[in-house]
């Protein structure tokens, strides 16, 4: 990498969130809004440094759920894909039922979720899965569902065997696709992991945000939220690089 | 140590004082229990989860026992936390609202929690208001800053140990009208529940036995109670739960095993008048005092 | 391989209400090369798309059969008029896919000789996107040939290669395919002329049979009969307008 | 269409709620759920029977929600993915600040957006459509972003302008896309409309299951949760069928 | 169009470590038809892509200039080796999308004219999946056609074209671009001596002209000073390996 690149790669998050601590001020100084509602960055960013060690290890355990999910629920939606993609059967019973998933409001499976999963970390990594996996399993399924015609006319004349036109020219050929949905994923996978912690937990920052956010301090819900956008924009521009590289290896 | 698992209705706050200070200072482990405690992020799971024996007992709210017992579930009183009503009718204190007919037409906030509305009706009649005069909103998220933003005119779901203080802190202060001076029947709002047929009657003895001791601990040295209880968790240390504490440790009940059936009788009556349930249920069948039963 | 097989075609095709060609009768000799010439969209790659059973849209009424009688799929190879190299393999990898749908390895070092044989040795861990045209196109030439099917169904193989190239190409295909029955779709009369056992032209009218040449195929570059069939079949060419 | 494939598109849903409806009795039976934590379908089927005529009402005014947020939300979306795909200022600034929209839960937000909008449907289809537009605008936007490069160097040497070029080549090429986008965001549609309820409401199906919930009314959740998950569905299913035709019109 | 413009390209290019071609010299007259010649992968497409300003992935150390001294971007149209149609546009859209592009609705009859005249007019409104490789082809010169530029820019552009459709599409392309200076790649002897009025064969040895027919081009198919250009072509073809 050049010195101008890895300048720019830095620059990049450092200028979004300058932007954002901007818009912020602006919103508070200008909207009147009361700070019980929006407290302002100086005040957070106060909170943020005095509460940092709490914050810290809080968003500890949400990093690691958010890597948890991320990779469970990109494997269980790429292989969600691929079942889909080679059976219509599957297509024809499966998918709606998976659909469904994506209705239900954590309220109503959480306490499904701890009947079966008690309150340890299963139920919120689950939780977290439900919600990365889906983005994944539906763009690449949509992708694995459009390969160009000519080469499964090939393959078709070659007699390959359908597993294997999936492995050697299906899967390939939807990765930009597959890549669009990990994208997604990973914008949505710390979202899924705070809403995880919600299905029951006393640590992470969805826990933190929550607590402060019921019947305590503000400053503290928002600079947990500051922590979790910080998160959410590096995981973006981590996964996307990766994304890049992907698509380029694939064309 | 015997194992039992708790619920609480939501995550710690001063509110489950007695049993923190109980873990602390080794009651349990005195009666020979060990007690795990577990927070949840919805205040209706825990009833649920204890009446499916995923716990031995939960912290949950008179009026939600009433409702649920009525919809089936197999849930009992077994003890009581906080034996006043905590939930209260906040407004503005220099706001427009100085009486409850002072709300005609206006807007009133609440939470989802089921029995809010019954309270707001009846507390609205005492002042010869109907519920049609008032536009009610469901605020779910925010009792608190819709009504300091003036969102709304009044929130039903408060509690008057918390929402008054939060208010204070901010520089609004609200005011109160409390339920049980406008017609409701007064209530236990936090008691412990357990499923009758799966619970320990045994173990559960042991338990009030150490809350009840905790509360007497608190009640004697309240300060004291204060730093026990804070020093437990970072996210305690703040302000608003020093406020909260002080409102709200003289609300714990001294005796939690003990029963007042007139107390259950009386709310199951006003439920059945709101409308609310469709018959009245035995106590037996709401509460037990698991002194009196062998 | 097996013994080879002869096809026989007989029927017509239409798309919804256009017709694209009336009743026709189109034979493979076994194990011979058969060349269809025609101008351009009359029809010649939708009669190779539906012997190997691909050709979608059209409608056609009529029998495609094997002299043997057994079904045609799983006997057949096809390299269609575009090269439809897959971007994310090598060369090689792209040679070899064939038998790797079926779920073998694939002979490597046979693909490599014939890679090196196309003129690609410098090329075989390239990805398609760093090959000129010409060499896309043979790379997809040796992916039809590494099928070593019984029957070779070619759509205008050499159409992006120059003179020299093409007609090493063209004796290069024809000793790897001769025990094969190869149909060849081209627009070339020189090609069909040099290659062609049976040439047939297709015009407005229908099939025509042309009288191949009598020297054996593949016919030198410079042999006479070829020359003075190419000038027959480039003079019948001019005259079937599309 | 002809007669088996009308019957195999009413077929199609019936097959899925069958089988769902199945696994969901499955659950109930054998493995030990106490009804009110999930009521079998029997007797949900009962209460939504019996409460039909206040389940329907509630449900109009969500599925209202749900079509002008999806509308909406896909027109947002669209737009922004356009703006993105044009300009790499916007890239670099504004792509960050729409991921944040995505990791900013409904309780930090909800007070704000009833300050602004009040408690009227507008703050609900607001939330509606935060959660709908992301979905199409993430994928519609890497699509617009993986145009063939033959293409571009085509409307290059042509002199093309930036605009056209988007429009006549780039968003045709990026249809797949927006679709895989589309689909996925009518599967958020509904929970979307749901979750805006929340924010502060006193109608729809949102509403009704957390009173239903907060009334220990499991049955009458369930019912709802029910109707919510029939309307996912067929959202599914139609938006499927018209993403299927964009596609096949753009091949 | 303004006056026609030559260019002259000097240098050599390389691919990352693999050189492509050494030092070299190509000059376009202005308003004449060069043909670029030259055996499969020896680097003709790159020197068109180089020239239209595309080439990517190729280092070229040189410069490319037009008599003039203007840049040529804007002057330019390029028909590539493939016919990169738009498959969701009618054959009227894909051959209109150049004046598209630049904000214009573009000259409608014009273009319905130039496809009757490549014998597509039944084709207008139909999908390019709908068409054969050879009217692919056919609508992707089309619409190089109408660009109307000063520099023209063609790859292989009759490849896929039987012999007479051929001999009219060269007709047709070169009463078309009278005024414009033309770049001609191609892999066909014939071609290059019926169309060339500069010859460029490309080897690995580098550019070398060749001497075009005397009489001037468009020749006709039996002219005798082609015929023997064309042999001499071929001869050198042949004896260059790329
Ligand atoms: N889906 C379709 N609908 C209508 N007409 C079609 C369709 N597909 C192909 N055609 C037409 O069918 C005719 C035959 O096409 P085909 O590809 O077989 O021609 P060809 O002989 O191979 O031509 P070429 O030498 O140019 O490749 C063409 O005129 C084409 O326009
Ligand atoms: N990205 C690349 N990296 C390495 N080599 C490349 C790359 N792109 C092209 N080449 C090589 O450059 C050479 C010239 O390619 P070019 O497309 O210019 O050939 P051409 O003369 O047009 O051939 P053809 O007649 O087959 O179209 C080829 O040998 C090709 O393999
Ligand atoms: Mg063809
Ligand atoms: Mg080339």
């Amino acid at each position: 990498m050049t010195l101008s690149k890895s300048l720019h790669s830095v620059l990049r998050p450092l200028a979004a969130t300058a932007l954002i601590l901007a818009i912020w001020q602006a919103l508070v100084s200008f909207a009147d809004i009361p700070s019980f509602i929006l407290p302002g960055p100086g005040k957070v960013i106060n909170t943020l440094w005095s509460s940092r060690e709490l914050i810290f290890e809080h968003s500890l355990i949400t990093a690691w759920e958010v890597i948890l999910g991320l990779v469970l629920g990109t494997l269980l939606g790429g292989l969600t894909a691929l079942n889909l993609a080679t059976s219509p059967m599957a297509r024809y019973l499966i998918k709606p039922v998976l659909v469904l998933t994506q209705a239900l409001p954590v309220f109503a499976l959480a306490p499904l979720l701890t009947l079966w999963l008690g309150y340890g970390i299963s139920s919120k990594i689950l939780m977290a899965v439900l919600i990365i996996y889906f983005p994944v399993a539906s763009s690449f399924f949509d992708g694995l569902m459009q390969t160009p015609k000519g080469w499964l006319d090939l393959a078709h004349v070659m007699n390959g065997n359908a597993k294997r036109i999936l492995w050697r020219i299906r899967m390939p050929a939807a990765i930009p696709s597959f890549a669009s949905g990990l994208r997604l994923a990973a914008v949505y996978a710390p979202i899924g992991a705070v809403i995880g912690e919600w299905v029951g937990a006393s640590k992470g920052l969805g826990y933190l945000m929550l607590l402060a956010n019921g019947r305590a301090k503000i400053d503290l819900m928002f600079a947990a939220l500051f922590v979790l956008a910080l998160l959410t924009l590096l995981l973006h521009i981590g996964v996307g690089k990766i994304c890049d590289r992907l698509i380029r290896h694939y064309q | 140590a015997d194992k039992l698992s708790l619920i609480l209705d939501w995550f710690v706050n001063p509110d489950h004082g007695p049993i923190i200070v109980a873990q602390e200072k080794g009651y349990f482990k005195e009666q020979g229990l060990e007690v795990e405690v577990i927070a949840p992020a919805d205040p209706a799971d825990p009833p649920k989860l204890a009446a499916a024996g995923k716990a031995d007992l939960a912290v949950s709210y008179q009026p939600q026992l009433h409702l649920q017992v009525a919809e089936g579930l197999p849930l009992k009183r077994v003890g009581t936390l906080v034996g006043t009503p905590l939930n209260c009718l906040l407004v503005l204190e220099d706001g427009p609202i100085k009486k409850i007919s002072d709300l005609k037409g206006k807007k009133v906030g609440f939470s989802v929690a089921g029995v809010e509305e019954a309270v707001l009706g009846t507390m609205l009649a005492s002042d010869g208001l109907k519920m049609t005069d008032v536009e009610m909103v469901n605020v779910n998220w925010s009792l608190s800053p819709s009504l300091m933003s003036k969102q709304v005119d009044a929130v039903i779901g408060a509690f008057r140990n918390f929402e008054l203080n939060q208010m204070e802190i901010e520089g609004i202060a609200g005011r109160c009208f409390y339920p049980e001076a406008q017609g409701i029947p007064s209530y236990d709002e936090l008691i412990y529940v357990a499923n009758p047929e799966k619970m320990d009657a045994d173990k559960i003895k042991r338990f009030l036995a150490a809350t009840e001791k905790a509360t007497q601990f608190i009640v004697n040295y309240p300060e004291e109670s204060w730093k026990i209880f804070s020093g437990t968790s970072k996210e305690l240390q703040d302000e608003l739960n020093a406020k909260a504490w002080v409102d709200t440790w003289p609300r714990f009940t001294l005796s939690p095993a003990a029963l007042d059936h007139g107390r259950y009788a009386r709310y199951e009556d006003f439920l059945l008048k709101s409308g609310l349930t469709k018959k009245i249920l035995p106590v037996s069948d709401l509460a037990i005092d698991l002194g009196a039963a062998k | 391989m097996a013994n080879p097989i002869g096809i026989s075609l007989t029927g017509k095709a239409h798309f919804d209400a256009v017709p694209l060609f009336d009743q026709l009768e189109l034979t493979l000799k076994p194990g011979e090369w058969t060349c269809l010439l025609g101008p351009s969209g009359i029809g010649k790659t939708t009669i190779l798309r539906l012997i190997a059973g691909l050709a979608a849209g059209v409608t056609f009424e009529g029998s495609i059969d094997a002299t043997d009688g057994q079904p045609l799929s799983d006997r057949l190879a096809y390299m269609a008029q575009t090269d439809l190299l897959m971007p994310w393999a090598t060369v090689l990898d792209n040679v070899l896919i064939g038998a790797r749908l079926r779920g073998s390895n694939g002979d490597k070092d046979k693909a490599q000789d014939l890679l090196a044989k196309l003129e690609l040795a410098d090329h075989i861990s390239k990805k398609p996107s760093a090959l000129s045209g010409g060499q896309r196109q043979r790379v997809a030439l040796a992916r039809t040939l590494m099928e070593e099917r019984s029957i070779v169904l070619l759509d205008e193989p050499f159409s992006a290669l120059d003179a020299r190239m093409r007609s090493e190409m063209q004796e290069l295909a024809a000793e790897w395919l001769q025990h094969s029955t190869i149909l060849l779709v081209t627009h070339d009369p020189a090609e069909a002329a040099r290659l062609g056992e049976t040439i047939y032209l297709m015009s407005e009218k229908g099939l025509s049979e042309v009288e191949p040449p009598a020297s054996p195929a593949v016919r030198a570059v410079d042999d006479e009969a070829m020359l003075a069939c190419q000038g027959r079949l480039l003079k019948q060419l001019r005259e079937a307008r599309s």
